[in-house]
């Protein structure tokens, strides 16, 4: 056919509604009421809720009550350890940003204002279920009971560090506490907590596997690889999207054209999908509850949107105050994890602040304690410090002659 | 002992292991009820049912994450990659992911997965069809890397391989998989079966990985080879008349250095084949190695007979392809070096 | 949290309803009444046709009418061009198919049953408008004037062949006729498109461009990256996954799970996605028109699934008798499309079996026409061959040292 | 004439060309309004507007592809990967599309792309901040691969590399961003300022791909190194008292085989520097064409020193990195050969 005459095209180049200087702009985030989202049954199939994928389950109120059909039923207990775990969370990642700032480590990251995503889903989770994790979610760790000291090590690459400093602070590896080795490139993960799913169907066991991946990360093609192979092999996998709205300087639009959710990214692969208040402890829990509910029960895997905000910088090394409004993490519609699920607990009764003061002393308490017992252990660049030998092992099983002759070269 | 097929050789291998351990699984594009492209894995969906040995979606990256986060639970998934030349969008997956796994969780983790695939030219496959990218494996720590050349041996080091508890990339010559090829394209094809390496036990049996072969004793140059180029290099020390040492890598890297030192510490010559493109090839590798253990032997420049440094043209696979008359050139050259 | 007894999971492997032996079944096919699709404006917002992802977009009854909204208003003369492209293209194939089985060629592959997609998918957009497709829509170059003879000589890698005997048969390149270089890796050209559109908006030019994807390949990496970025950058770009059932010998199970359609892909980027009856040469035709206009007013990108089915065997090197029914392609419900464009006409008035027989025989004496031309200019194997030394043209645009020195080597 | 940083050169460079050629663009991870992790790209999407310099999504593998599409079209893209250690997804576009299109459409389409990325250890990064991926990229035909070692260079080089018709692979030695390192990391970091080498003019200029540079003329030893490593052995001839002459390669493919030959067939002696894991790293390569060319004027074995065979290790980064005294050491160690 013949070429008509056209308009000229044009670029588009996304861009975030407010900048430095400008006041912040969440005005196309659109906020259901709590409690509106339907609770489908766990076994209904994908293409009957689809459009839970462009909605979002939200349980708590601005009162701080739980309502509507996905309020889970849980002890207070277990609120209680929620709340623990988010402020050591929290008191853990202070501790160590200021470790790096006064040089005893390289490198730090955060997750506050994402507290609940990792811990409401730990706890969400059986103990033995595995996990496949970003940098963000130290909260898995900390939730499922592993000693801070323990982490700091691998913070401080000192002789107390499980990884033998081989690894970058914070990414962690914890086969213990069911926390898979995280990779430095962002993404690979996602795809390999699908092969592990598919692993234990095969074996006919009972664990099931979840996975983490950021929202700007989900460009990578291990996001895409993960959903065609879970939806294909019906894996026992819950695969989570921390929408925390950047990607180091990058927003949100960077990687999903603001024309969508991340959610509905699985309905073109057939698989359940949710969106759900990141910031609502009770709402995580419930949704992730029962996309583990279904794939015990063999109905396969389940794609979670946690609408989240990073509250900080993308790690010790970046200045968000570079790149984005001054005062975007104040104005957060969804508020602060810890402070709704304190709020919670106040309107459930017999919980008053000094019962959070008490919570927040004793992660203080907890975490002075190991890092002094870290810290005696090392830091980098002082200290006790692990021997060089050791960097030749492990690259095989056994060590092949090249690398023998290369650890006496190198007269470790 | 029956006489196997490259092909047949290695569908055995692979039927010995699913049938000896559970934990044994294959996929790939293809592999499940067909039996692959090239049939090596035929028959055994049947045989040991849908979840051993299924198809694969058309993502080389994916069936490598997901054989990454089988091993890591506890498998040992064979993942079929169905041309070498399909391997690269798994690269980040072997390099990043399954090779350093071991290293970054200090153990913690492993990655005992083998990455099967065909690799080699001269079947007029064109620039996707024919690759040879071993060499970039070798430049990466943590992965093993094996070429057989014979039905017996694809046989003993694809069990090994797949019983190694680390990342193993088993590149199959496919010119190498029907018969025993030596580059002498317009003579009528050799079936395996009149070849003594085609007798092939139809039990389980391991070839240890690192180890090479001398598959031809001689005392002028000594040949490093593999693969089709195993054959190629055969016919050049016939057809030149040089008394050639050829050693059969087998595993190229952790590679037997042993070999290679004691051979070209006697012969003081050398000469390195291989089909893929010559810059930065394991060639490169190899001749480093020679050199710097064997300077004060050396009676002669190592000479390269590789692939040129383009891509497989598919009209021209003849001129590309390194074929015995380049392999005695080399041969003769070195020896009035 | 505590692990229950949980029942032991199990290993999905999907499975297609028939093979060797069986009947075909393609009773998983929901197939929607001609007509009865909607069609939205082209400049309605992505959010606003969600629906048409999971519908199926049909215009020839079975009676051969045109019918509902879809029906797009063309001359009878471009039906007719239509109808001879797709005779071209079949008689082609067979052509060719012949001549590797006589051993003056190494491969080839057909497109029979799947014609309709690239033939009115050419004439539905510009000349210059770009197209990146797969080794199937060999049909693009027919229906946009390609001499067949110019198209053997690559097949043959003869001393006509503009690609020089570099590639395999039937990986054409011709930047003439705006068909870009196929590769041998599936689903490279996908994101090649996008970025090709990007340069093309980037430019204020008018030119959009059109990138085809088999069912099967849609799992690489490729596939995501494309849909990542024509919708982040609103390319104008047409995305047309070609779902003809069949990957080699894996079905469509094996990439999409069969609980969605491939057109929901576009839905997690925020992409309008249609899916077209593939073998209705009008529907398809509507689609891509709209498709093209949308992109033309710098609306962005629209994937479109065209659903047909792989009539013969995947390439020369394969057989399909080994793993589907014998009859399947008999059976497929959707019809061939070469036929049911002839029924149409006929439904039209003014066209006579005589006229298609006219068609055909002009289709055989053309490409028997070509044929010798080409043959005259050798095939593989035999008769003129292009002379060795420039395959070590072209690496660089300049030749290095190490090719100069190489070709001496080569002594060609 | 001003004195640049490495990083304020190559900033300069992007500067340069996005003014004068319209074609030329650059996307990237957090390239266009935050200036990029580096800096290299800051200001530019300012100057010149949206779309000439703006973010791209975390999918390298899209990024490259986009660009192949790009050049295709007739453009001219700059992709900055943030890192090397993040390249491995774009692999297959780069090896198999990129590298190759020229090639396979009988120049009908070419990809004249630029292909950033920061690579090499020393600031605590880790494994997947620290690696050098080049030798995996000089195996490639049709890709050339650059690594400037100084500010002055890193401009025209750039200018240079983005100009070429052909798939550029540009490496920069982040080591080197703000100050030209020696590897000696207890010693106060040295600006750039004080370096000859950091003068640089604000206006346009090209250094010519292939072309090595002598930076220390000698007789003893010719050493062969580029990035980081120029300034290492230049600080280890300092400390051996070994006389070598020492040539950055700068262009690494295709290399400068006539500066390389000249120097070794005059010093008989030839020790290879680089930061990647040794087997099979470009320093194979090198070994092997220095054998080749300049067997007979040997004295004593090519040595290699480069990072050992494993991952980067966090704690053990500068037992890993190869220093002046290891370097020193070969340096002595070949003069008795
Ligand atoms: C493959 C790869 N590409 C790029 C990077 C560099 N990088 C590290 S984190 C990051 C941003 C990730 O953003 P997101 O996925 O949203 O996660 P968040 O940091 O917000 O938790 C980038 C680009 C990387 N680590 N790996
Ligand atoms: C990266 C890559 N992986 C695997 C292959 C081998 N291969 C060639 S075609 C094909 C099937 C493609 O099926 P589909 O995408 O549905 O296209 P169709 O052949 O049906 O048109 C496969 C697996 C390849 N060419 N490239
Ligand atoms: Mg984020
Ligand atoms: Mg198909």
């Amino acid at each position: 056919m013949k070429r008509r005459n056209s308009q000229p095209l044009a670029l588009h180049i996304p861009q975030p509604l407010g900048r430095p200087g400008d006041p912040p702009d969440f005005s196309k985030l659109v906020l259901p009421a709590p409690g509106a989202a339907r609770r489908p049954e766990t076994d209904s199939p994908a293409a009957a809720m689809r459009d839970l994928a462009f909605d979002l389950v939200r349980v708590l109120d601005d009162k701080g009550k739980a309502v509507g059909p996905w309020a889970p039923k849980i002890d207070r207990e277990l609120l209680v350890e929620g709340l623990r775990a988010m402020l050591l969370t929290r008191t853990y990642d202070n501790r160590m940003f200021a470790a790096q700032r006064q040089g005893k480590t390289s490198f730090n990251m955060k997750s506050r204002g994402e507290e609940a995503v990792a811990v409401a889903q730990a706890l969400a989770l059986h103990a033995e279920d595995m996990c496949f994790p970003t940098y963000r979610q130290q909260g898995l760790l900390l939730a499922r009971g592993c000693p801070p000291a323990r982490m700091m090590c691998q913070v401080y690459s000192n002789t107390g560090d499980p990884l033998k400093g081989r690894q970058m602070p914070v990414f962690y590896s914890d086969r213990e506490y069911g926390f898979f080795s995280i990779s430095g490139n962002v993404g690979t993960q996602f795809s390999q907590a699908v092969g592990w799913a598919m692993a234990s169907a095969y074996k006919g066991d009972d664990r099931i596997s979840a996975a983490w991946i950021g929202d700007g990360s989900t460009a990578e093609g291990d996001f895409h690889y993960a959903l065609t192979l879970a939806a294909v092999y019906r894996a026992p996998v819950i695969l989570n999207v921390v929408n925390n709205q950047w990607a180091i300087s990058s927003f949100q639009g960077i990687a999903n054209s603001e024309q969508t959710t991340f959610a509905a990214r699985g309905l073109g692969y057939g698989v359940p999908s949710l969106r759900v208040d990141g910031n609502d402890f009770l709402a995580v829990y419930a949704v992730t509850a029962w996309a583990a509910q279904r794939a015990r029960a063999n109905l396969g895997a389940t794609l979670i949107e946690l609408v989240t905000y990073r509250a900080e910088g993308h790690s010790t090394s970046d200045d968000p105050s570079k790149y984005r409004p001054a005062d975007e993490a104040k104005a957060w519609p969804l508020g602060d994890p810890v402070a709704r699920l304190q709020a919670h607990l106040e309107t459930l009764g017999g919980w008053s602040p000094a019962d959070y003061d008490a919570l927040e002393a004793e992660a203080l308490a907890k975490i002075a304690a190991a890092g002094k017992e870290a810290e005696a252990m090392g830091v980098l660049g002082s200290g006790p410090r692990l021997s060089p030998a050791s960097m030749f092992d492990d690259v095989y099983k056994d060590m092949p002659w090249h690398l023998i002759r290369q650890r006496q070269q190198a007269g470790v | 002992m029956p006489s196997m097929t490259m092909i047949q050789a290695l569908n055995s291998a692979l039927d010995n292991l699913l049938d000896r351990d559970p934990d044994v699984l294959i996929f790939g594009e293809d592999v499940g009820y067909f039996g692959g492209v090239f049939r090596v894995t035929d028959g055994l969906q049947k045989k040991y049912g849908l979840t051993r040995c299924f198809d694969g979606p058309i993502t080389e990256g994916g069936l490598v994450a997901a054989a990454v986060g089988m091993g890591a639970y506890g498998l040992r998934p064979v993942v079929e990659i169905q041309f070498a030349d399909y391997i690269y969008p798994a690269i980040d997956q072997l390099i990043s992911e399954a090779a350093r796994l071991r290293y970054r969780s200090a153990g913690q983790f492993i990655s005992p997965i083998t990455v099967r695939t065909p690799y080699g030219g001269g079947i007029f496959g064109g620039q996707t069809h024919s690759q040879s990218p071993e060499g970039l494996f070798t430049h990466v720590a943590g992965l093993t890397v094996v070429v057989p050349s014979t039905p017996y041996d694809a046989k003993g080091l694809l069990i090994a391989a797949i019983e190694d508890d680390d990342p193993v990339i088993f590149l199959e010559p496919k010119r190498l998989y029907n018969g025993p090829f030596d580059g002498r394209h317009d003579a009528p094809m050799q079936p395996w079966a009149k070849h003594p390496a085609s007798e092939t036990p139809s039990e389980y049996y391991k070839i240890p990985l690192g180890k090479a072969a001398t598959v031809r004793e001689g005392r002028d140059v000594t040949v490093l080879a593999y693969g089709a180029m195993v054959h190629v290099s055969l016919a050049a020390a016939e057809q030149s008349g040089v008394d050639a040492e050829i050693i059969d890598l087998r595993t190229l890297w952790p590679v037997d250095i042993d070999a290679i030192t004691e051979s070209v510490a006697r012969t003081g010559r050398c000469v390195i084949v291989h089909e893929a493109t010559r810059t930065s090839g394991f060639g490169a590798e190899l001749s480093a190695l020679v050199q710097e253990h064997c300077f004060y032997h050396l009676q002669a420049p190592i000479e390269r007979v590789t692939g040129w440094d383009t891509p497989y043209p598919h009209l021209f696979e003849w001129e590309y392809f390194p074929g015995p008359d380049r392999v005695a050139a080399a041969l003769k050259r070195v020896m009035e070096g």
